[in-house]
């Protein structure tokens, strides 16, 4: 193995090298998209173009991602509880109040941070983050989201996002229009609509990723 | 009738329905097997509106929201998307069927969500046009088929998952690092107006060389075909059936739309070298195979040694682009087809003897004929004998090759042939001998020989349809600007 | 050299690191760890050249792409430590050996 | 269509259809089994005599289908074809019955019998095919459809001489398709086509040209078993008798040397070819195979390799015949193949009836085979006296011509090697008939089954006496209308020399 470590090296310094060549001989100015997305800002419900992008012109992108997210759950979960059982420790007196403060705190910044996205830096990857974060807080200290869902009821909540945005999809095709192409007067309320969804989706899938095993499966219960 | 044909979106159908269906099939694992049956159904008859909508009204393009690249993201399909979308749901069927007969309740729950989802992320790649799009499913299906192959748990089957996912990261990366380096070179990642715009420079020649190498990782070309016969051959037969056939068809695919769009004027030595990698391929994958004892294993180097085929074409094209990426495309979808139904076979070999040793396959001609005959059949196009889509596309290769005077491409091709012929009639031979020591066989559900039969058959089938092939194939003329001089 | 060239030649640095140690390394957490290195890499660049020639309104769209990479990212490891920990589980370590079969 | 152009389609149908029938039919299924086959069989040879009434009448039988860009499946019945058709359709017949009667009680007949379909069609195929494309797609079958039946009992050693059937075969099946391939990369067309096809290529294209005969020749020179290409036929018999009677006397051997004529004649150009220099060496090729087959016989106990290197020998005299160039070889030559196809299944079906009925199959567990079975031994004295050249069996009137062919165009060592094979042919086969004869036979044969009062069962002793007769009667009518060696002079006259 150490032989091939050394014939490793100048190699990867040759490849970093060309890298570094190609990128600096990139043109000057950077030729993006940022003049393409101001110019439809207006027409795509929300007024930051990230978010513009990643729920509107790039919409599809960000639904695929959506199934990313749900299939690496799948794959946690098909490959059956193996993962180190989390503390089953109760809390002590000052772990239990930090919870009770911390989680409802997290939980309205992960709604503000959605809110904000429409206008500001933020959107439902961020606050999804944060509901994982919560989460994955409760989880460590005892807590167990399988405790508050049902069976079926946790991978609804899983899907919400997937699911209301190929509902608005669906809707956009059957309006004879293109792929999740919203009306824009409604563009603001859809994209709202589908962020909120996959906030939850995101939040849970995060938790549920940590958690490891199926809190579904029936073979647990 | 035609005004309804017209009006349906084929593009998202293709994509959305798999996708839905996966949802269902995850909400509600009791009606999987059902929901998955009837995607799997109507997914070719999807494809099929697809192809009246090409045949009747040339390439399709679907512009996502409505904006239209480069802010968007466009999806568009010509002859060539066309037919490997067809290879996907075909292939799909067969191996769908067959896997109602072999998971079990539990595993068919897992099963189902994770192939329909593959399958919607292999549709969304033939469909798409725009290289980070082609990224994002990437990862689907790089997921999805790590998923797939762990799905037994067997200590084999994990290792074999973990390699495959740490090498198909890897592959993402790089070529996620050549889509920026475009990106900022020439402000789109759409693939037609890259086509327009890009130029030999630094920044493409990375892009060329990163996105090259990802790909061709995650496709297996030797000498990066370490992580396939381990996880092709430990994963559940289906699994390994459509990991063959179509996981590695998809990245590919995005190396063939690379290079006939973006990087053929600037190919230089990359042909030559892509070349010199398949042809290595070809032998190495080939007398690896042979010198198997198992016939899961054996079939996966098989794998190593077709992938190689597929970049034979890439030399060839400068001089006679139309007839080396019929060849290609021949090939590839052959392979899939020949390749899926030797997977369902050696599962149904391993369900009746309760193992794979080659030695022991104990007169299975006699006492699982369909099984025995879907391997066969299969074999027929692997090696490329007459009659059957193998045969049709190495044809094509060596006319390519002949032409130009290629004889060191020639004598890969006839030596790769022979060497296959030798490894499936290695497997062939002892089936109809008798074990030394005879084991208690297993019953093999019909659907599961008759899944494997069809696929056979549909390999055999494509020798006799060269003609409708070739004349979806140039829908859209997708080979004008791969150099298709002749 | 600009500020944003330097960010990106930064990110071709990770990229290579992260490469080497995906190879060079034989414990599978630190492949894992390496892989998210490679992809922070490519994240700078993806971001950074995006303020070449001094712009000041970032370009939106390497953002967005980020914000998709890095939600990618984090399923994919998600997937690799839950399969690492099944690979050690069965094996014993958490190491790729050459012998792997059943 | 016209109807004319299902006739070629049917003709291969009519052993395809029946075949993958069978491989459907329950293994006891024994009666609808055999209706299959024999409908099959009945309905070929009536279709055949439909065409070479139509043939001799100047009628057109072709089919085509587009198959690859440039290139279509043909399947045309022209004289020469017919020759190749006929022989196949009536040995098919025979051997059914005798594999019917053969394989009586044994297991797989249902796998045995619809792969003995496929075997056919692909010989018919080959026969029929219009284009050198369709040749190869046809040839290849062959190889395929075989290999079962060699491994059919499955032992060990079976399964060890299915391997080198496949080894021989496969390889020069890829050197045919390179060959193909070359070829029409060169012309652009592979039609068969009376005085070849590629005497328009210039001059510069002869290099090429040869290289592309070489590796036809021997593509086709590994079914046809030409040294060094021979060393598959010999294993190749551990097959049950049926399967050596016709596949390995008959159509796989034959698909070679038929596939040698085809490419002499209606690729080259047999002047054409002559003009390259390429038909001396054949000849010599030739004549080395059949000397080296003769010699190798004469050392053989075992009966039915002793058969099979007589096979070596005696199908060269097909690619002789070609190769001396000049019309009368030419007839010799190409006559053969049906003299030797009748005659060497005679001595196969033999063969097979020692080994069924007595359990012998050495030579030297002959003696006084005659006296237990006089009519087995008598047609194998037909055929073995046909193989040295007697007149008026048909094998002389093959040596005659191809001699007298030598003679006209000043070849006199051919006739050195005519005689030097019928000596060494006289030696190995007058042995066997002495022992049969002349020498008392043993208390006990190894394994005797019982069939009353007749020498074997009917289906076994049927088809080789009337392949005995049939080549007997080929020879003594061989200037009757009709006959295989009229028929050949009409190809002759009609495809292969300007007149």
């Amino acid at each position: 193995m150490k032989w091939t470590h050394w014939l490793l090296l100048p190699l990867l310094l040759a490849l970093a090298a060309g890298l570094g060549y190609a990128v600096l001989s990139l043109p000057d100015r950077a030729q993006g998209l940022q003049s393409a997305v101001a110019a439809q800002l207006d027409q795509s419900g929300v007024t930051n173009p990230v978010t513009a992008v990643l729920l509107n012109f790039r919409g599809y992108d960000t639904l695929l991602e959506m199934v990313v997210l749900l299939l690496a759950l799948l794959g946690v979960w098909s490959l059956g509880a193996s993962a180190p059982a989390c503390s089953q420790s109760t809390p002590g007196p000052v772990l239990d109040t930090l919870m009770r403060l911390l989680v409802p705190v997290l939980v309205v910044v992960a709604g503000y941070l959605l809110w904000a996205g429409a206008h500001a830096p933020g959107g439902a990857f961020q606050a999804g983050a944060l509901l994982g974060a919560a989460g994955v807080l409760l989880n460590l200290t005892g807590g167990r989201l399988r405790h508050g869902l049902g069976r079926v009821a946790l991978r609804v909540a899983l899907v919400a996002g997937t699911v209301a945005f190929m509902a608005v999809a669906l809707l956009t095709l059957l309006g004879g229009r293109a792929l999740l192409e919203y009306p824009p007067a409604h563009a603001g309320i859809l994209i709202l609509l589908i962020e909120a969804a996959a906030t939850v989706s995101i939040g849970v899938t995060l938790a549920a990723l940590f958690l490891g095993n199926d809190a579904t499966s029936e073979r647990e219960q | 009738m035609e005004a309804l044909l017209s009006a349906i979106p084929w593009g998202p159908v293709l994509i959305l329905l798999p996708l839905a269906a996966g949802i269902v099939c995850f909400v509600f694992p009791s009606t999987a097997k059902t929901v998955g049956l009837l995607t799997v159904t109507l997914v070719p008859l999807a494809v099929a509106g697809l192809g009246w909508r090409l045949l009747a009204h040339g390439v399709y393009h679907h512009a996502i929201g409505g904006w239209g690249a480069p802010l968007g993201i466009d999806l568009q399909a010509d002859g060539l998307s066309l037919l490997m979308l067809a290879m996907t749901a075909v292939v799909g069927f067969g191996v769908s069927l067959y896997a109602t007969g072999y998971f079990k309740a539990e595993k068919s729950g897992r099963f189902w969500p994770l192939w329909l989802f593959l399958l919607a992320a292999l549709n969304a790649l033939f469909l798409s046009g725009d290289l980070f799009n082609l990224y994002v499913t990437l990862e689907m299906i790089g997921l999805a088929a790590v998923a797939m192959t762990a799905l037994e748990g067997a200590r084999g089957a994990l290792v074999g998952a973990m390699r495959y996912l740490l090498a198909t990261l890897v592959g993402s990366l790089a070529y996620l690092l050549g889509v920026a380096l475009l990106y900022h070179g020439y402000g789109t990642v759409d693939l037609g107006l890259l086509a327009a715009r890009v130029t030999p420079s630094p920044a493409a020649w990375a892009a060329l060389g990163l996105m090259s190498a990802g790909l061709i990782l995650k496709t297996a070309l030797f000498p990066l075909h370490f992580w396939l016969p381990r996880a092709h051959a430990s994963a559940p037969a289906p699994v390994s059936a459509l990991l063959s056939a179509l996981v590695v068809k998809g990245s590919f695919y995005i190396l063939l739309r690379l290079w006939l769009e973006i990087f053929s004027p600037m190919s230089g030595g990359v042909a030559g070298l892509l070349g010199l990698l398949g042809g290595a391929a070809v032998l190495w994958g080939s007398s690896q195979a042979l010198r198997q004892t198992r016939v899961k294993l054996l079939v996966a180097y098989s794998t190593v040694a077709q992938v190689g085929y597929l970049f034979l074409a890439f030399p060839l094209a400068a001089g006679m682009g139309l007839t080396a990426w019929s060849a290609v495309v021949y090939l590839a979808v052959s392979h899939a087809l020949a390749k899926a139904a030797m997977f369902l076979a050696a599962g149904n070999l391993m369900r009746f003897g309760g193992h794979d040793r080659i030695v022991d396959l104990d007169r299975v001609v006699q006492r699982l004929p369909l099984t025995a005959g879907a391997f066969a059949l299969a074999g027929v196009s692997i090696m490329g004998l007459p009659p059957s889509g193998g045969f049709n596309g190495k044809w094509l290769l060596l006319q390519a090759a002949v032409t130009q005077g290629r004889w060191d491409i020639v004598g890969v091709v006839v030596i790769g042939g022979l060497l296959a012929a030798g490894y499936i009639f290695k497997v062939l031979g002892h089936t109809f001998t008798q074990a030394d020591v005879p084991h208690e066989p297993i019953a093999v559900p019909a659907r599961m020989q008759w899944a494997a039969v069809l696929l056979a058959g549909g390999a055999i089938l494509l020798g006799f349809l060269a003609p409708p092939f070739l004349a979806l194939l140039a829908v859209g003329n997708p080979f004008a600007a791969g150099g298709a001089g002749s | 050299m600009s500020i944003a060239s330097l960010y990106a030649l930064v990110g071709v640095g990770l990229f290579c690191i992260g490469l080497h140690a995906v190879i060079a390394y034989d414990h599978l957490l630190r492949k894992i760890l390496a892989i998210n290195v490679m992809g922070s890499g490519v994240f700078l660049i993806l971001i950074a050249l995006a303020r070449r020639g001094g712009i000041v309104a970032p370009d939106p769209v390497p953002h967005a792409m980020v914000i998709t990479g890095i939600v990618v990212a984090v399923s994919a490891t998600a997937l690799a430590l839950g399969l690492m920990l099944k690979v050690a589980a069965a094996t014993g370590r958490a190491e790729l050996g050459d012998e792997g079969g059943d | 269509m016209s109807w004319e152009a299902w006739v070629p389609l049917l003709v291969v149908a009519s052993s395809l259809l029946p075949g993958l029938i069978i491989f459907g039919l329950a293994e006891e299924r024994v009666r609808l089994r055999t209706t299959f086959n024999l409908f099959g069989a009945v309905v070929k040879l009536a279709l055949v005599a439909l065409m070479l009434w139509g043939v001799f009448h100047e009628h057109h039988y072709e089919a085509r289908f587009g198959l690859l860009p440039g290139l279509e499946l043909v399947l045309r019945a022209g004289p020469l074809a017919l020759l190749f058709v006929t022989l196949s359709a009536v040995l098919w017949l025979l051997t059914t019955v005798y594999a019917i009667g053969y394989l009586e009680g044994s297991p797989h007949r249902s796998r045995f019998f619809g792969f003995f379909s496929l075997c056919v069609s692909a010989t018919v195929g080959v026969a029929l095919a219009g284009n050198l494309i369709t040749f190869v797609i046809f040839y290849e079958l062959l190889t395929l459809s075989t290999y079962p039946l060699v491994v059919h009992r499955g032992t060990e050693a079976a399964r060890r001489a299915g391997k080198t059937y496949l080894t021989y075969t496969v390889f020069g099946g890829a050197l045919l398709v390179l060959g193909t391939v070359w070829l029409y990369t060169l012309t652009g067309n592979l039609d068969f086509t009376p005085r070849g096809f590629v005497h328009d290529l210039g001059p510069e294209h002869a290099p090429a040209l040869v290289m592309v005969f070489a590796l036809l020749i021997a593509g086709f020179g590994v079914k046809a078993a030409l040294v060094p290409l021979h060393g598959w036929l010999p294993r190749a018999m551990v097959a049950p008798a049926p399967v050596s009677a016709l596949l390995h006397a008959v159509a796989v051997v034959k698909a070679g040397a038929f596939g040698i004529i085809r490419v002499v004649y209606d690729v080259f150009g047999v002047e054409f070819a002559a003009g390259l220099g390429v038909m001396r060496p054949l000849a010599w090729l030739a004549a080395v195979t059949i000397i080296y087959g003769s010699i190798r016989a004469l050392f053989q106990d075992d009966l039915k390799r002793r058969l099979a290197f007589s096979t070596v020998s005696q199908v060269s005299y097909i690619a002789l015949g070609v190769a001396i160039v000049g019309p009368i070889a030419t007839v010799g030559g190409v006559v053969h193949l049906v003299h030797q196809g009748l005659m060497k299944i005679t001595l196969f079906f033999c063969a097979g009836n020692l080994a069924e009925t007595l359990g012998v199959h050495k030579i030297s567990e002959m003696n006084g085979a005659g006296r237990r079975m006089p009519w087995t031994m008598a047609a194998f004295t037909v055929g073995a006296f046909g193989m040295i050249g007697a007149p008026p069996i048909a094998g002389f009137i093959s040596k005659w011509y191809i001699g007298l062919g030598a003679l006209e165009t000043g070849q006199g060592w051919v006739i050195l090697v005519l005689a030097g094979s019928s000596l060494l042919n006289a030696a190995y086969f007058l042995p066997i008939l002495h022992r049969a004869w002349f020498r008392p036979p043993p208390d006990r044969w190894p394994v005797e089954h019982d069939f009353g009062r007749k020498e074997t069962a009917w289906a076994l002793l049927l088809p080789p006496v009337v392949t005995a007769a049939l080549a007997l009667g080929v020879g003594l009518l061989a200037s009757v209308p009709f006959s295989p060696l009229d028929w050949v002079r009409l190809v002759v006259q009609r495809e292969f020399y300007t007149p």
